[in-house]
């Protein structure tokens, strides 16, 4: 089997807190916290969890946009993680993204088309007339008229400057797309129009994702592997539907048991498992960093962050009362 | 808080640094040997030679600047070359109507315009709006010197209202004191308030968009207290830093509403010094001026963690 | 709550309000005092600032006579050769100490170095001594008509007598303290450079008996204090004056005279029985091209006096057109070399100036931008040489400036000059002798430095000329010879009155040039 | 039950420089006593807008209210006088808005911002505003409640603001309680507290509510009545079973179909099913919409869709839809 | 293969018309007006003056507005309002020679400052300190150590002006940088220097050329205070500063000379600020802030 797309080892990325007189460092926000994952070819692997849980900052990271603390980084199997720039733009062509916030994420005062070509121009790909053509082409592949080349930004609806913001990501044929928050911003009835494009897309030029989203009902539709993330740890990855049927860790079963489902009879039947807020990354809490929201914690918990462990073949979880072969059994509420 | 103030104070010192070499170098660049500058006009070439040795002009311009500064650091500015007092004796005996003046018009100022500015925002496009604005955008257009010549023109030679120049000092009396300072005051404050009333009404206007003064108003609660609490309060950082820039302002227009008033303040000192070509004083009042702007800045930083709780040092 | 606060502050302020009961003359001149020393310049401020704290033995009085001031009295030898000054009793200077002839003669040698006309007198003197405490002695080489009224002298600058530890300063350097024995003492410490200048009422001073005139009789310190407040806008001061705000005002700018006439409780005032200044236009004798008498000659087709005094004075009831160097209706008027004044005619001007070498150089004019009749007649100058097609190179500064850098001989590109303009009292402008600007004493004479003895001869002459008809007929002789060697241009003369609250002041004396304060009180 | 608040043909508009934009056109519903009606719909559909003009917020200078009756209790609010409208705010009606981080004033403790509103409406003193502050805070479950009354909004939790922002809302025991995206900006565990608490305060207080969302999952679990809307206008009422059962308007169908679900169960290949797409974009506001809002993207739309607006059809049980081709 | 989506997104007829634009933005409109106004005024000061400047006439001093003094004359019986309609020359070049000169200085430190780290640190603390010393009086104390000239005072005035400028340019280039399309660009594998030119530096150009009017405002401000203190251009040149300086003295008697070219220079001024104020809303609505 060739190398994973990208495989991430030990990632760590920690923000600096400045204060007292002198300004120096007096703590750090732990945003990404040693985590370990890998995205094989045509696959998509979706990063779920709450605000602050560092999702982001891995997207970030692995794009090289900001330098990881420790940890390797390996995109086709070459390690990346300490390249500068300028030799880290050999790479970028490679790993491509999508933005959040498709507002932001285009420069106002450049034409649709111009933005869209600009890699194609950076890599040499295309020049002058052949840019603009094959932009046309990559127009029309995410459903956009080409003649829209000429417009700007902010003349797009939400849903087509995620098409431009697809297209621009596509055009030096890349092999993964980091995909952060792609229709989070969006109506219900265009997200659905853009999770089908990148289904399409995938599908078609065998591009793996790297998904980042909260939303656990898109994540489900998109994903072929889910890692669920809490306070910069990875504390369960499986599978799609090992991950829905079959939750181990606590807080998996937490964000299942929140959602919220357009079925009315569903209400009065669900019980929500947790109570209270996430903890700030800067003070985590010890050892399991869920452990102040669990209502299956033992004493253990507060002292040993569990390991990830491969419990069956294919699901991860990081939880001390699921040891392995511990299987799907219900945990019960212990003092 | 201690520790940040402290922290601030340690910052103030590379930006008096700097306005220290750009003061010393001042005369070092003057066209002209320094030392014949300050010898005079009529010295012969013993006594500037005497004068050169005699501030150490001869020596290296480090060691010039050391000496310079350790004379500086214990107050000694040198002495003016015209009226042979010392630098600093001059400065003191100009410091109180300066204070007077700017405090006064500081007063007057933001006493008028953020109110005025609270009522645009109030009345957005609405006529008192567009009669603010309009006196803003005037206000701001208009020199201080050509201002104030009118007002002289009609409260002091026409009505005879009040003093046409000069400065009373507190102990001549309150009211001689303080008609003393109102037409300086206006025509010094005009700009100043039409920079304020123009931050209150941008500020007070992008605040009352706010989503909490939703909330306020669907809670029902009196205009005025929605406007003076909940919106003005939020509105505050934008305006006092606006006040902290405009002293500067002050400060310049002090230099011309001095002049206009015939106030024996640093401003009239200022273009005395500067029309003499009287190096000493010139250095010595961008000094003060600039300590001055300094600590302006330094209290109005200090100021934001009393107006908004969200700032920590 | 406000109101409580303001009322205590006004119960605060009260304690002041009364103290301020003293009599104050607020006097507004017509320049700032920044020199504290009559003899080492000629400003006539720091004169007047002199005049208020020092004494002089004599004092010349409105007819130009001399009288005994300081002098008790005096003896002239047959011979006139011989001087005995008795100084009068009860003089004292402000810091307790009396009055000594050490302190006389040390004074008058200071004034003897450095002024003009005291320069003249001093060249006749062979010594000066003392006799005993009170009395001195001044010995002459020849009779010489002018010992008296150079003592006397009521412009700049005045013989004051100082003590002997400040009159050996050297002449080129200023004394630093401002002791006197004259009726106001100076407060030093109230002394606010470019602000204001403040002198108390001298209690000890004892006042002669005679009726006060010019320099002369009794000098009656009026009021408690004296403020000479510094406006340099004359319109400001006008306005002050008119609102109550100052007592006197010495030199109104005469575009607000009709305003002061209708001003209520205002009164104008003429200073003096003639003129009190007249204009001049100095050229540096030094350098190229007014270092050739041709090129001066030139200039005179370039003064129009008519428009000079327009631009100055505007109203011609207070001007006069004087084409000749000794004051237009004073005793020694004469016509004497006047015709070298031309129609004003620019392109004579400048072909005269090229005959006489001058070839487009840049010509350096001293211009003030802070003077009210010396700044408009530079204006009006510097268009007639412009129109003319003289390279002119302006040079703006303010007045003090000005007179800084009028002092130096260098060329004007290294910071010379080559014109400057200046203005002069009329009582000093009346008579060859104190009229230092006539003299033509080469380095040692005024800025611009004329050169030429026959002047200085004629100007000696006068002075020891013993009948009045002979005087005429030298003065006329001298003013010949100075117009024709250019020692300055006139361009006209013209009186400020001075204008005062007439509601609340009395008693001023009239002076002209040197504005007197000493007798006036307050009601 | 009798309707406490019956909103009749309301039209409410803004001025832009593009024209006049018709945020609502012609919105009619009642909210029972006690009941939780939902309005749900995407952005721009005008169900904020909705709310605001039932308190009478929309902002003077650029919208108004131009049409269409409000009458609560059996009172015109539209008629009402500025201060008595004031006094009805946060007293008898009062509201909740989606961002927890912005809708509180970041310079006022808390205890102040639920006090005033006590002393405004109750008409108690400022100490027993502040008790009855505290004790609301202990009804939404913050602990320690009497510190926190002199906490900064910033020193608070997303969730916990939200609580504060309820807490508020409810201190006056108001007859109607609006809440505008209530747990939108919410991280889903933090939501599913909120939504359990309002639930839990409105069967405690017997508060109507009127749940306004985009999120169709919020508006099942929590309401008892549903009305979607569509480019300002009502397209579909219904109680929430119904809705869900049988939805009956063709954007609601779509709607329904193009998220993706959870509780479905998912298919054993782990494949992944096309999502239904509404092709297309919502109508221009600025541009009067003749016929139905929807014609342009609805797939059975006619002539007559496209010409006439549509009549609200009556499916029984109090289920109501706008739709010419609908069949029952 | 995907669908192609309906129409794009509100873009209403946007046909250009010069009534839509005025009405859109009235203080652009008005203030643009007004200044090329002055502009054509200055440019052919010849023609439109009456009198020449410069020529004195004693004899008509200080004559109240009439056919043939539109503005009076002043002391030396020169025309005030040919001095005006010359002084507007002055008073633009300055202010626009300002205006380019501290945005191109400031352009390029701010930039720098922006984008290095180590320039940074260095060239702010000097901006700091500049900053830090009241502008008139820095310009006054800068012309001090030559001698007067319009050159000098120009000078002078920018260099208090540069550090206003550079701290604008900064704070946008640093706001631009943290921007999501400066990440997408470098995803996109953009490299540093087309990075500065294609998307810092246009976005850079609106708040800059907003301030730049500010500055030129100010500039024209402060040289007509330098020549009203007798510390600005020649007293000779025709400034509008030099005019009210010369006026002064007469206000009461003849107050033509200080109101006319008064009100020419608010009215320049105000005509700058209005463009500025309208170019703010238009091109950089978050400045608005900032003022």
């Amino acid at each position: 089997m060739s190398a994973p797309v990208l495989q991430v080892d030990g990632l760590v990325k920690h923000f600096p807190i400045l204060g007292g007189l002198l300004q120096r460092r007096v703590g750090e926000v732990r945003a990404v916290d040693g985590v370990s994952f890998a995205i094989a070819k045509g696959e998509t692997l979706g990063l779920v969890g709450e605000s602050g849980c560092g999702k982001s900052t891995i997207g970030k990271t692995v794009l090289k946009l900001i330098e990881p603390t420790a940890g390797r980084i390996l995109l086709g199997g070459e390690d990346v993680t300490k390249l500068k720039p300028g030799a880290m733009w050999q790479h970028r062509r490679h790993i491509q993204t999508i933005f959040q916030d498709p507002y932001s994420s285009m420069n106002p005062r450049l034409a649709a088309g111009t933005i869209v070509g600009e890699p194609l121009e950076n890599y040499g790909i295309t020049r002058g007339g052949e840019t603009s053509e094959r932009v046309a082409q990559l127009f029309q592949r995410v459903g956009l008229r080409p003649d829209a080349m000429r417009k700007y930004a902010h003349e797009f609806s939400g849903g087509q400057r995620q098409r431009l913001g697809i297209a621009k990501a596509l055009s030096v044929n890349p092999e993964l797309i980091v995909a952060d928050e792609p229709v989070s911003a969006l109506d219900v009835s265009v997200q659905a129009q853009v999770l089908n494009l990148l289904i399409d897309l995938q599908e078609e030029y065998g591009l793996a994702y790297l998904f980042i989203s909260h939303d656990l009902a898109v994540m489900r539709h998109i994903s072929h592997r889910i890692a669920v993330m809490y306070l910069g740890r990875i504390v369960e990855l499986a599978t799609k539907r090992t991950l829905f049927t079959q939750p181990l860790h606590p807080y998996t079963e937490a964000l299942l048991s929140a959602a919220t489902a357009p079925d009315p009879r569903r209400r009065r039947t669900r019980k929500r498992i947790v109570q209270g807020d996430v903890p700030s990354p800067a003070r985590p809490p010890p050892g399991c960093h869920f452990h102040t929201r669990c209502p299956y914690a033992i004493a253990e918990c507060k002292v040993t962050a569990p390991p990830l462990i491969e419990v069956a073949p294919g699901h991860h979880v990081a939880c001390l009362r699921r040891p392995v072969g511990g299987g799907p059994q219900p945990l019960s509420v212990s003092g | 808080m201690t520790a940040y103030i402290v922290r601030r104070l340690f910052a103030t010192l590379p930006v008096m640094a700097v306005v220290a070499l750009f003061v010393f170098f001042l005369l070092r660049l003057a066209p002209g040997d320094p030392a014949a500058i300050i010898a005079g006009e009529d010295a012969t070439s013993e006594a500037i030679a005497a004068v050169r040795a005699k501030l150490g002009l001869d020596r290296p311009l480090v060691e010039q600047f050391v000496v310079w500064l350790w004379a500086l650091l214990q107050g000694d500015m040198g002495v003016s070359i015209f009226s042979n007092l010392p630098v600093t004796r001059l400065m003191a005996q100009r410091v109180e109507p300066t204070i007077a003046l700017t405090l006064s018009t500081l007063f007057v100022a933001v006493s008028l315009a953020i109110p005025i500015g609270v009522v645009a925002a109030w009345k957005a496009r609405k006529l008192v709006d567009r009669l603010v604005m309009g006196f803003a955008v005037l206000g701001f257009a208009m020199p201080v010197f050509v201002l104030a010549y009118v007002l002289i023109y009609f409260f002091a030679v026409q009505w005879q209202l009040l003093p046409v120049q000069g400065y009373q000092p507190l102990s001549a009396g309150l009211w001689p004191f303080a008609e003393s300072l109102i037409l300086p005051s206006v025509a010094l404050g005009v700009t100043y308030m039409a920079l304020i009333a123009r931050i209150t009404r941008a500020s007070m206007l992008e605040v009352l968009q706010q989503d909490y003064i939703r909330t306020a108003n669907a809670k029902g609660l009196a205009t005025d207290r929605v406007l003076l609490l909940h919106a003005l309060k939020n509105a505050s950082v934008p305006i006092v830093t606006v006040i902290g820039i405009g002293i500067a302002l002050l400060i310049s227009g002090v230099v011309i509403t001095e002049t206009v008033f015939n106030i024996p303040g640093l401003g009239r000192l200022t273009v005395d010094a500067v029309l003499k070509r009287d190096y000493p004083i010139v250095q010595g009042l961008i000094l003060v001026f600039a300590a001055a702007k300094v600590i302006v800045n330094l209290i109005i930083d200090i100021s934001y963690a009393f107006l908004d709780p969200r700032i920590r040092y | 709550m406000i109101f409580r606060i303001m009322a205590g502050l006004a119960a605060f302020a009260l304690p002041f309000s009364a103290m301020a009961q003293e009599k104050v003359l607020k006097a507004v001149m017509h320049a700032d005092v920044r020199v504290i020393d009559p003899i080492w310049t000629t400003q006539t401020i720091a004169n007047i600032h002199g005049a208020l704290v020092y004494d002089t033995l004599f004092g010349n009085d409105a007819d130009q006579k001399p009288q005994p001031q300081m002098v008790g009295k005096y003896e002239i030898s047959p011979d006139r050769l011989t001087y005995t000054f008795t100084l009068r009793d009860g003089l004292k200077f402000h810091d307790g100490s009396p009055v000594t002839s050490k302190d006389a003669i040390a004074s008058i040698k200071r004034w003897g170095a450095k002024d003009g006309v005291g320069q003249r007198l001093m060249g006749f003197v062979t010594a000066l001594d003392a006799v005993d405490d009170k009395t001195f002695k001044m010995v002459l080489r020849e009779p010489y008509g002018m010992v008296l009224e150079s003592l006397g002298k009521t412009g700049s600058s005045i013989a004051a007598i100082m003590r002997e530890k400040d009159a050996q300063t050297d002449p080129q350097q200023q004394v630093k303290e401002s002791i006197g024995s004259g009726p106001y003492i100076f407060a030093k410490d109230q002394w606010v450079p470019g602000s204001k200048a403040v002198y108390l009422k001298n209690k000890d001073y004892v006042p002669r008996t005679e009726a006060p005139s010019s320099f002369a009789g009794a000098k009656i310190p009026g009021v408690d204090r004296i403020e000479l407040i510094w406006i340099s806008d004359p319109q400001t001061a006008m306005s002050a004056l008119v609102n109550g705000e100052i007592d006197f005002y010495e030199n109104p700018n005469t575009d607000f005279l009709p305003l002061l006439a209708k001003a209520k409780g205002v009164k104008l005032m003429k200073t003096g029985v003639i003129d009190s200044t007249q204009g001049m236009i100095r050229l540096n004798h030094l350098h190229p091209p007014f270092n050739n008498v041709k090129a001066r000659q030139a200039m005179y087709y370039l003064v129009n006096q008519e428009d000079f005094l327009r631009a100055i004075v505007g109203d011609p009831k207070y001007y006069r057109v004087c084409p000749g160097l000794l004051t237009c209706g004073g005793p020694y008027e004469n016509d004497g070399g006047t015709a070298f004044f031309k129609e004003y005619n620019p392109k004579k001007a400048l072909q005269l100036l090229k005959e006489a070498g001058y070839n487009g150089e840049p010509i350096t004019i001293l211009a003030t931008t802070d003077h009210n009749t010396i700044t408009p007649a530079t204006q009006v100058l510097i268009q007639a040489m412009r129109e003319a097609g003289i390279n002119v190179d302006v040079q703006s500064m303010d007045w003090g400036s000005v007179v800084s850098r009028r002092a130096k001989k260098e060329p004007p590109a290294q910071g010379g000059w080559n014109i400057f303009i200046t203005t002069s009292g009329g009582v000093g402008t009346a008579n060859p002798v104190l009229h230092t600007w006539i003299g033509a004493a080469c380095d040692k004479g005024l800025f611009g430095w004329p050169c030429d003895p026959e002047i200085e001869k004629l100007r000696n002459a006068f002075g020891m000329a013993s009948s009045e008809d002979e005087r005429k007929k030298i003065a006329k002789e001298l003013q010949t010879k100075a117009m024709e060697q250019v020692v300055y241009i006139p361009f006209g003369q013209w009186d400020t009155p001075l204008a005062y609250r007439a509601d609340r002041i009395d008693g001023i004396v009239p002076n002209t040039g040197l504005a007197v304060l000493w007798g006036i009180t307050k009601k | 039950m009798s309707a406490i608040l019956e909103v009749r043909d309301l039209h409410t508009q803004f001025d832009t420089l593009d024209g006049v934009v018709r945020a609502v056109d012609g919105v009619s519903f009642d909210v029972a006593r006690g009941e939780t009606l939902g309005i749900v719909g995407e952005s721009g559909c005008g169900k904020s807008v909705t709310a605001l003009s039932i308190l009478r917020l929309i902002p003077p200078e650029t919208g108004r209210i131009a049409q269409g009756s409000i009458r609560f209790e059996g009172t015109e609010l539209t008629a009402l006088g500025e201060e008595e409208m004031k006094g009805l705010r946060g007293h008898r009606i009062s509201m909740i808005f989606q961002e927890p981080m912005t809708s509180l004033n970041p310079v006022l403790t808390v205890g102040t911002q639920i006090a005033e509103n006590v002393v405004r409406h109750m008409g108690v003193p400022w100490s027993a505003a502040r008790e009855r502050a505290r004790e609301m805070l202990d009804l939404v479950r913050i602990a320690d409640a009497r510190r926190r009354l002199d906490e900064y909004p910033h020193q608070l939790s997303g969730g916990m603001r939200q609580r504060v922002m309820i807490a508020m809302a409810l201190s006056c025991d108001p007859q109607v309680l609006i809440a505008d995206e209530p747990t939108t900006a919410l991280d889903v565990t933090i939501q599913a507290q909120i939504l359990d608490l309002m639930i839990e305060l409105k069967e405690k207080t017997g508060t109507a509510i009127v749940l306004i969302t985009h999120d169709l999952g919020v508006v099942a679990e929590t309401t008892e009545r549903v009305v979607v809307m569509y480019a300002g206008r009502k397209v579909e009422e219904a109680p929430v079973e119904a809705l869900f059962d049988n939805p009956l308007h063709p954007y609601t169908r779509g709607l329904m179909r193009a998220i993706p679900r959870l509780d479905v169960e998912a298919d054993a290949a782990g494949t992944r099913p096309r999502l239904q797409e509404i092709p297309g974009l919502v109508p221009i506001l600025t541009r009067p919409i003749v016929g139905c809002a929807f014609a342009a993207r609805c797939e059975l739309a006619t002539d007559r869709c496209r010409a006439t607006p549509p009549p609200f059809v009556d499916a029984g049980g109090g289920h109501t839809v706008a739709c010419w081709e609908v069949t029952l | 293969m995907a669908v192609i989506t309906d129409d794009l997104a509100p873009s209403p007829g946007r046909r250009f018309s010069l009534a839509t634009a005025i009405r859109r933005n009235p203080t652009i409109a008005f203030g643009g007006v007004l200044l090329a106004l002055l502009i054509v005024m200055a440019v052919f000061a010849p023609l439109f003056a009456t009198h020449d400047p410069f020529k004195l006439s004693p004899v008509n001093r200080l004559r109240p507005p009439s056919e043939r003094w539109w503005f009076g004359s002043d002391q030396f019986g020169r025309d005030v309002f040919s001095r005006t309609i010359y002084g507007a020359r002055v008073s633009l070049i300055v202010g626009l020679s300002v205006a380019i000169i501290s945005s191109v200085l400031g352009l390029a430190l701010g930039l720098a400052c922006g984008y290095f780290k180590r320039i940074d640190s260095i060239v702010m603390r000097i901006m700091d300190g500049l900053m830090a010393i009241p502008s008139i009086l820095l310009a006054i104390a800068l012309i001090t150590l030559a001698r007067p000239g319009l050159g000098i005072v120009i000078v002078a005035i920018i260099v208090p002006e540069v550090p206003r400028v550079v701290r604008v340019v900064r704070a946008v280039v640093l706001s631009i940088r943290g921007q999501p399309y400066i990440e997408s660009a470098i995803a996109g594998g953009t490299k540093n220097l087309k990075l500065l030119l294609r998307h810092v530096l246009p976005n850079t150009l609106a708040p800059l050329i907003v301030q730049s009017t500010y500055v030129c405002a100010s500039g024209m401000l402060i040289e007509a205070s330098l020549s009203f203190l007798g510390a600005g251009v020649p007293l000779e040149v025709p400034s509008w500063g030099n005019i009210i300086s010369q006026g002064k003295t007469f206000f009461q008697i003849a107050p033509w000379t200080i109101l006319i070219p008064g009100a020419f220079l608010a009215v320049t001024v105000l005509a700058v600020n209005l463009l500025g104020d309208g170019l703010r809303d238009r091109l950089d609505p978050r400045l608005a802030r900032r003022l």
